[in-house]
């Protein structure tokens, strides 16, 4: 993991990956990314000649799905080898070192890049009582992050927990969680959203760090607009159903059966941004709508708490929990007028002079 | 019971009405590259085609005099049409999972002639084994 | 504040109940009373939209019973009624409102807006903004017994000249009497056929009846000023004299609000139910004439109509009864358009005829009548309120129409069988 | 704000804010109504059969003759858009999912052909009914802010809801979160504005029906 030398073309060629074999894969990241094909041509050229970064990567609150999700390949792609030729300097489930030694190889890995580094990021960060709900070597997540971010080029939070608290996040938010943007301000964040992320979005922003030494566009949320640019029901293949207005209502039904659209049995896809719909998973065989079920809205902030993975988009998610509350306050203000009317108008009865014809005259 | 004894039906829906455009963004880069010799492409990964769609276009365009099959981390086939200059890129991973899939309007494709550094080691490495025969 | 505006809205705060708010919540602004309504309906004039007329009461709510209502009023958005505004509205409160109650029947929502001008009418005359003439007419009930001055000796007269006449005899304070007979000034003064035709209906039937000398004048302008507590004093009489003379029944004679004053209202002017059963004399005659004890012969051989008096008929629930006389007496009976019910009103009820200031639209309004009479074309036009009586001969005369007027006791009273 | 989190907010928060502000509203403003009670009739009642209060609920949905012929389009324009509303409200399969949802009871729907056409002679009567709003001179003489107010409030909805349905001029994510945003005015609206006459026209008709009903005057 140590061997800096040379560009990317080379350390590939050495193994084995043929100049049009990683033309091939340039032009389909490159297409992926939405990148025109002419800077398409550009990004292949400069990738070639770039050279590997050191990257960081910290694990805050997290399951570590992140991590498997973008180092199990079925067979050895070269997704992964330009994953596997990055100086990958720290990170607790790939690395040998263990203990002392490896928080002494962040701390050198930071000080020979300073400034240059990449830093990713998977896991929220817990910030209730002092922040003890996760702690490395026995510092809080918190102060891990903000002393390694300090020499950090830019900053990859990969992961819905990271992008957006995700998961630890979820109502009642027990450990205060919290994601990486909300935490840094000062440096690049590139959030690489989903449950896990699509591998191939991961890829893509290193190399298009690699490439261009910037980070992609970014949409509103900072996810790479390329892959975050338009929903999952935008590029499904059972739109037509939806416009058709053919619908599944169980998973066991005709529609279900005939593949019609799974709106209904609460498919998030229509307010979901991600590219599983055209990239799609594990090596490209399919993706969750395709396999029968609706989208979970994963690469969504607050996904988990957006009023159940079963229910319709046009459901509300539970507004009546409200309602005793809303006819206890209605009717003590009600009963607090009608006190007050009671008053008013035994006040104008006992205020009541008999009228006389002398009251009549003006 | 194997994968596709399972009846998914995938395909749905008809002609969309989207291929048409595609005919008619290809008359225009072939009429690019050959009034200024700029080669174009269509990414049809980007274009919310249908099977029935995809039929359609490949049928419209034809099949020309050259296919060229590469493998290159997984298969690759490059079809010229039968509009000279017009070619129908598509590649496979390694679990023949198509990846991506191009219209490339240019008079060869990228990916066919050698490149240069590649020709130089290829020289050198011919010229050894030259060497070795001596 | 002026004295009398406070205790106006004092007034109206005290009478705003629950059915009031629930009309003013559910008033969608349609409009379609004022097509209910002949003043409207006459003029073309949006102003005399019955619902518009209650523009001072639904602020008077708002204000004092709605939380909105009341932080509006505290902000200065919703701006307390005023003296002068009350005095701009008796024009649509008292001139242009008969009391006829049609807009209520139509009110898709159900408001029962004549209900609500009763109300309003409360405040109005407390805050000094009765019509003169209504105020007069009321004064002269409290202070001589009736609306129109007509005292005791006057009534005496008549009895004794009815004697003369007919023979027939009218007792005077019969105690234990079946019947106990109110009158109307009008009927006194201008209609004393009717008393003629209850003695000689009471003679056929063998009833004992009375006239009860403290208590004989039924109409109460009271009712029609909308003050409550001067209707009480003008009920009282009637229910006191009729315990007096412990009466089985009292009658009410044809007059509108007379019914409408003694039969509804007055149990809860007095905050108590009645000792005896009220009844209108058309009420009474139908009865008599399903026990057989009335007995006619011969029949008008004109064209005859009915006009319903609305406070009898709309208002009062005396719907069948007059049908039933008219076709006693009658083969050639027929209906104006929207008979019953639904009638429209001749344009004097509710004080209104009474109401010198009202006297030019009241004939306006007549047009409503006048083209139901048109179509009709009767030869006859039978009524059974006097104060009907009098606006009908009055607008058919100012229009120029040669139809006599008649009461439906006098008719039937003609058509008596000799026995 | 973009789209998913709009109409995240307009499904969760705001809806919850709308019912709340509905519900409270319309508790206080019943007790605040009917609290003013009212005196005992103390006249003896007259009994015909056909009058009282429980006949006029439903009686005083039918014109008195010649209504019809004085005032034909507002009885005819408000019928529909009476009608309409009721369909598209109660009768539209995702509302009905809705209440279903909320409440566990659930009816059958009718075809969403026939709903769309509902929503069209609704938002037609209503648009006829605006227009007779500004044209009749009794109507105009009326009106108050309150009246437009009311009218927008309940035209949104269908409007909303109608182009939502049929995926007409805005994404239908913008379209549906947009339609729950007029509802949820509405929502808020009803019951301090004459919209609250959905609540108190059927006391109001039952009050005028049982005063009347006494005299045996079936109104």
């Amino acid at each position: 993991m140590n061997e800096k030398s040379g560009s990317l073309i080379d350390s590939l060629e050495r193994q084995g990956v043929s100049r049009r074999t990683f033309m091939k894969y340039c032009a389909t990241l490159a297409s992926l990314m939405a990148l025109p094909p002419a800077v398409g041509r550009a990004f292949a050229e400069a990738l070639a000649k770039a050279t590997r970064p050191s990257v960081i990567w910290l694990s805050f609150q997290e399951c570590t799905g992140c991590t498997e999700s973008l180092t199990r390949s079925h067979t050895p792609t070269l997704e992964s080898l330009i994953f596997d030729s990055i100086s990958l300097d720290y990170h607790h489930t790939l690395q040998a070192a263990a203990g002392t030694a490896a928080e002494a190889a962040r701390e050198a890995a930071m000080k020979l890049n300073w400034g240059k580094y990449l830093l990713v990021v998977d896991g929220s960060v817990p910030m209730k009582d002092g922040g003890v709900y996760s702690t490395i070597a026995g510092v809080s997540n918190h102060d891990m992050l903000m002393d390694t971010v300090k020499g950090a080029a830019a900053v990859v939070a990969v992961g819905t927990c990271a992008a957006f608290g995700g998961l630890p996040k979820a109502q009642p938010n027990p450990t205060g969680a919290v994601a990486i943007s909300d935490l840094v301000k000062d440096k690049p964040v590139v959030n690489v959203s989903g449950c896990p992320p699509i591998p191939v979005v991961m890829t893509g922003v290193l190399a298009h760090f690699l490439a261009f030494g910037s980070l992609p566009e970014l949409d509103k949320l900072g996810r790479p607009l390329a892959f975050y640019g338009e929903t999952i029901h935008d590029r499904c293949y059972r739109r037509p159903f939806y416009d058709q207005g053919k619908f599944a209502k169980t998973f066991d039904d005709e529609g279900a059966r005939q593949g019609w659209c799974l709106f209904e049995l609460g498919c998030k896809g229509p307010v979901t941004y991600n590219s599983c719909a055209t990239v799609k998973w594990n090596d490209g065989t399919s993706f969750p709508i395709e396999s029968g079920h609706g989208c979970l809205g994963c690469s969504e902030p607050d996904f988990w708490d957006a009023g159940g993975f079963y229910r319709a988009l046009s459901l509300p998610a539970n507004p009546l929990h409200v309602a005793a509350t809303a006819v206890e306050v209605g009717a003590v203000v009600g009963v607090g007028v009608a006190l007050a009317n009671r008053a008013g108008k035994s006040a104008a009865k006992a205020g009541h002079e008999t009228a006389t014809l002398a009251d009549l005259e003006k | 019971m194997s994968l596709g004894d399972i009846p998914i039906q995938l395909e749905v829906g008809g002609l969309t009405g989207s291929a048409p455009a595609v005919l008619r963004e290809i008359a225009y880069l072939l009429e690019r590259l050959t009034r200024y010799g700029e080669a174009g492409s269509i990414d049809l990964h980007g274009l919310p085609l249908s099977p029935a769609d995809r039929r359609w276009l490949l049928d419209q365009l034809g099949r020309g005099e050259i296919e060229i099959a590469l493998e290159i981390g997984g298969g690759s086939r490059i079809v010229e049409t039968a509009y000279p200059g017009v070619w129908w890129v598509a590649h496979d991973n390694e679990q023949g999972v198509r990846t991506s899939e191009f219209i490339e309007v240019t008079l060869i494709p990228d990916l066919v002639p050698a490149h240069p550094d590649d020709v130089e080691s290829g020289l050198k490495n011919l010229k050894s084994r030259i060497s070795d025969l001596s | 504040m002026s004295a009398s505006l406070s205790r106006a809205v004092n007034v109206l705060k005290e009478v705003i109940d629950a059915p009031i708010a629930s009309y003013f919540n559910s008033c969608v602004h349609c409009g379609l009373c004022a097509e209910a309504c002949l003043f409207y309906t006459e003029t073309g004039d949006p102003k005399y939209t019955p619902i518009h007329k209650l523009e001072p009461l639904r602020r008077v709510y708002e204000q004092e019973y709605t939380l909105l209502g009341r932080l509006l009023k505290l902000v200065g958005l919703s701006k307390p009624v005023s003296d002068a505004e009350l005095g701009e509205w008796q024009e649509l409160v008292y001139d242009s409102c008969t009391m006829c109650g049609r807009c209520s029947m139509v009110c898709p929502v159900g408001n029962d807006i004549v209900y609500m001008v009763r109300k309003l009418r409360e405040g109005m005359a407390i805050a000094g903004h009765a019509p003169e003439g209504v105020v007069s007419a009321t004064s002269r009930t409290i202070e001589i017994g009736s609306p129109m001055g007509v005292k005791l000796p006057a009534l005496k007269a008549q009895i004794g000249h009815l004697k003369t006449e007919t023979g027939l005899d009218v007792p005077l304070d019969l105690e234990g009497a079946e019947y106990m007979v109110l009158l109307s000034s009008m009927e006194i003064i201008n209609f004393p056929e009717y008393l003629n035709a209850i003695a000689k209906i009471m003679k056929q039937a063998g009833k004992t009846w009375t006239i009860c000398s403290t208590a004989f004048e039924a109409t109460n302008s009271g009712i029609q000023i909308g003050v409550s507590d001067l209707a009480r004093v003008i009920v009282s009489r009637i229910v006191e004299g009729a315990e007096r003379l412990k009466v089985k029944t009292v009658i009410s004679p044809e007059c509108g609000h007379a019914y409408t004053a003694v039969r509804w209202e007055g149990p809860n002017l007095i905050g108590r139910p009645y000792t005896f059963k009220v009844q209108h004399i058309l009420e009474v005659l139908d009865e008599f004439r399903n026990q057989g004890l009335l007995k006619t012969q011969g029949f008008e051989e004109e064209r005859l109509t009915f006009h319903d008096p609305c406070q009898l008929v709309r208002r009062g629930g005396v719907i069948e009864q007059p049908r039933n006389l008219m076709n006693m007496v009658s083969k050639n009976f027929v209906e104006t358009s929207d008979p019953g019910k639904y009638n429209w009103c001749c344009g004097g009820g509710g004080g209104v005829s009474a109401n010198d200031n009202a006297e030019e639209i009241r004939l306006i309004a007549f047009k409503r009548k006048k083209a139901q009479l048109d179509v009709v074309k009767p030869d006859k036009l039978v009524t059974a309120c006097a104060n009907c009586r009098i606006v009908l001969e009055e607008g058919l005369e100012h229009y120029q129409m040669d139809l006599p007027v008649v009461g439906l006791t006098e008719m039937i009273a003609e058509h008596l069988a000799e026995s | 704000m973009d789209a998913a989190l709009f109409l995240n907010w307009v499904r969760g928060t705001g809806l919850q804010v709308a019912i709340f502000i509905f519900l409270l509203g319309t508790v206080w403003r019943l007790v605040e109504i009917y609290s003013l009670g009212r005196k005992p009739d103390l006249a003896e009642r007259r009994h015909v059969p056909g009058a009282s209060g429980w006949h006029t609920l439903w009686r005083r949905s039918i014109p008195i003759p010649g209504m019809m012929q004085r005032s034909g389009l507002t009885y005819i324009a408000g019928y529909a858009f009476h009608l309409g509303l009721a369909v598209v409200v109660f009768l539209f399969a995702p509302h009905i999912r809705l209440i279903q949802e909320l409440t566990g009871i659930s009816w059958p729907a009718l075809p969403s052909q026939f709903v769309d056409l509902a929503a069209v002679v609704t938002l037609a009567a209503m648009l006829v009914v605006l227009a007779d709003r500004i044209r009749q001179p009794v109507k105009r003489f009326l009106s108050t802010f309150g009246d437009w107010m009311a009218w927008l409030v309940t035209f949104l909805p269908v409007l909303t809801g109608y182009l939502a349905a049929r995926h007409l001029l805005l994404p239908y994510t913008l379209m549906l979160s947009l339609h729950i945003l007029s509802v949820e005015l509405l929502l808020v609206l009803l019951p301090f504005t004459k919209l609250f006459h959905a609540f108190t026209v059927w006391p109001s008709r039952w009050f005028n029906g049982d005063v009347q009903g006494k005299k045996g005057v079936a109104v």
